[in-house]
């Protein structure tokens, strides 16, 4: 299987795609890696609320150096910031927000996503594995829109989108949309939907990058046409 | 910009539809937004049904509300109060239905329904009439009935103070239900004394985050209920 | 049956005899009536901090004229102060505190007692009332220790410490103890323990007031012996 | 006169048993009670169940807790960080146990404990492994897990500043856990950076009412568990 090489989005032109869909007014959970590059890719003009599950709604960016506070950290339990008009609050507050279905969307990594939405991230389920879990199943379970960017294929070329998750899943049926280094694609009901390809990606090179059942969307964007 | 200020308290209910459960907060007159609740009843909406630990006090309030014969059921805890007087009439002309809910039950129903967990254990109630029915399970050789979350299409709340965003803070009392039922409403309508830039709360202090909050109208210096009620008021 | 008359306590001195079992540092809820009336005689030497459910912990005396808020209030809808050390939360966390067990203690009036501490204190079970319940079950499920200030016998002298209760329950098996006009009284393995007798009463007065089964406390003290 | 105060750390922890359930607040290292953890290491108890959102980092504080071979059983969501190597060593050698909890249902389970409910259902975790087992019960269409209430012998928490009833606030995101364990735990013990006197937090602003603490001891300056990783610091 040939690995995408230098065609496609790059992490940072995928986490700056993402946060085109950001809507104005938004209570947003970026999660650990490319999702975290979001935040500083959305359009001027939208003000967007950034929760994180260790207690405070309206982070703001990374401090500046000798800025931080070993005590303000996100959940990656890296230092950040708060924003004027932020609050704090312990953690089963926090997880009413996520389990009660008052985040609008959440942005994830995965290892592997079905085309029925099941997504897996957070174990390989290898037996020598420390299994560790966090907020994740909570995160696919309340937020009510879920959307993943990865890249397309592990660092071997084996398709992270799939027919069916072969690790361990982190929720059913619950991923919206997908962002990879080669297509925007739906979750919908014929699988993986193509939205929209990065330049010079053609529909086939994704599909056999793919190995659930991949069609092009009705809206379907190609911009290579 | 996010801005969830409207102009008034009519804009702030204009869109509340017959058939609408709506949580209301307080206890007795502490944090009763009056206002609020007066617009609702200009509004028109009927047939609702209103979460409340009470059922209001003389015919102002929520006792008005209950008076115009809208609410077609209540759920509460304590339904009598000195000077309450309209629910028990339309409640005995069987105008009005009651689901009487303890007090920590009906709070934590609340909060269970903004939290995303649809049932739960108590030990409230076991062994009572307000169990019968309930399912009932042991759990440690203790014996524990079930209960289930609650939630509303609307919340309707007052606070002290609050910011653009939605984060508010409440005065003393008048804290009681607000919190919980503003997690527990598809929309958390509030009304309060003071709008500050945001920053001005600090964020260690904030009671209710902004996320639960979707509409809010400055009332600067809302009625209260119990001088009203002295003086016989009546609305509308 | 004989009413009480003037024999035995007063509701003042029920009230007191109350206070005196409450220890250093406990965490107090009083229910409304006399109940409200055990703070002023706390002995003096003890700090109690005392819960109410609407969401105040550290609750202080009644105000002074034109120096009340309507938004600080009792469950019983009084105005009330707040001591320095208080705290505000709401009515879910007042409950955690309630139903969790953190709360030392109780004191509630009562319709009846049983002599297996049975409470019945929230409703006549006449088809016609309106039924009102507030915190009461919250509080004798939760609390753990609750004691009951009553009069002992109606005003129409029917005993209101009885063999089982005809009135729909508050809580099954929860009373520690009862203070009344005529005696304390615990609920203990035999039934009602007298653990002590108003000035003037004896046991046998109390016994002929008292329908389920009465014993004289291995440490029973009599005042008129 | 309420005072809660002891004199030190040792005294603080002193009576913790062998085998005892321990809560520890803290996410990382923010809200770490590091003297308390130190001060349990000195005081030998083992067999210990403890209660964390994670493993620790580097060989101090909870990692030195788990490198003294003290905890039989870890319950948390996130065993596995950057600089934490000591818990997946013992778990491989088999010497420590690890019931994986979701983070949202470790958080709700503690509240759950503290607040007398013994059991409640939940969306988190249906149709993944660490469902496997427990029960599973339909409520309007959806599936749920049911969940049981955690409590603990003993919390161990970090605040910001205290009275010496016990009331606390917290420092930003170090506020985290402990809350929540504070009201699940026999006997909660808190280092404060700094005591106040009574009246000096703001009721309104207060996180943790002075009934759930038990103990509180001053550490004014506590230990950066950051700053201790990078020095490659070790406990004792």
């Amino acid at each position: 299987m040939t690995t995408t090489q230098a065609l496609g989005w790059t992490r940072e032109q995928m986490a700056q795609r993402a946060a085109v869909d950001i809507p104005n007014g938004a209570y947003v959970n970026l999660g650990i890696g490319i999702p975290e590059l979001v935040a500083k890719y959305v359009p001027e003009g939208r003000e967007v609320i950034y929760h994180t599950e260790n207690g405070l709604l309206g982070m703001g960016p990374t401090p500046g150096p000798g800025e931080g506070d070993p005590e303000l950290i996100n959940a990656g339990k890296r230092q950040v910031t708060s924003i004027r008009g932020a609050a704090f609050f312990h953690h089963a507050d926090s997880f009413v927000m996520i389990r009660g279905g008052h985040i609008d969307l959440c942005v994830l990594g995965a290892m592997q996503v079905a085309q029925n939405g099941d997504l897996a991230n957070w174990s390989t389920g290898a037996p020598d594995a420390i299994p560790a879990v966090g907020g994740a199943m909570d995160l696919v379970a309340g937020v009510k829109t879920i959307h993943v960017i990865t890249q397309h294929t592990t660092k071997t070329g084996e398709p992270k989108l799939v027919a069916s998750c072969t690790y361990p899943l982190t929720g059913p049926g619950v991923v919206d949309r997908i962002y990879t280094d080669l297509a925007v694609i739906n979750v919908g009901p014929e699988g993986f939907h193509v939205m929209e390809l990065a330049p010079g990606v053609t529909f086939d090179f994704v599909k056999e990058r793919t190995e659930g059942n991949l069609v092009p969307a009705a809206s379907f964007v190609s911009e290579t046409e | 910009m996010i801005d969830k200020r409207v102009e008034s308290v009519a804009e702030a209910v204009a869109d509340i539809p017959n058939g609408a459960t709506v949580m209301i907060g307080g206890f007795g007159e502490a944090g009763s937004p009056i206002e609020l609740i007066h617009a609702l009843i200009d509004q028109g909406a009927k047939d609702l049904t209103v979460v409340n630990n009470n059922t209001g006090s003389g015919e102002v309030g929520l006792a008005a509300l209950i008076k115009a014969e809208r609410v077609a059921r209540m759920i509460c805890s304590f339904p009598r109060t000195a000077n309450s007087t309209v629910f028990p009439e339309l409640y005995r002309a069987g105008k009005t239905e009651l689901e009487l809910v303890p007090q920590g039950t009906l709070a934590e129903r609340i909060r269970a329904g903004g939290a995303g967990i649809p049932a739960f254990y108590t030990p409230t109630s076991f062994g009572t009439p307000l169990q019968a029915s309930k399912e009932v399970r042991s759990f440690g050789g203790r014996e524990y009935v079930m209960e289930h979350g609650l939630v509303a299409d609307f919340a309707l709340i007052k606070c002290e103070r609050a910011d653009r965003y939605g984060n508010l803070v409440y005065n003393k009392t008048a804290r009681n239900f607000s919190p919980v039922m503003a997690t527990a409403a598809t929309t958390t309508i509030v009304q309060t004394k003071k709008i500050v830039e945001p920053g001005d709360l600090e964020p260690e202090a904030v009671v209710t985050p902004s996320i639960f909050v979707h509409r809010i109208v400055t009332v600067p210096a809302p009625l209260i209920e119990s001088e009203l009620v002295a003086a016989g008021a009546t609305y509308p």
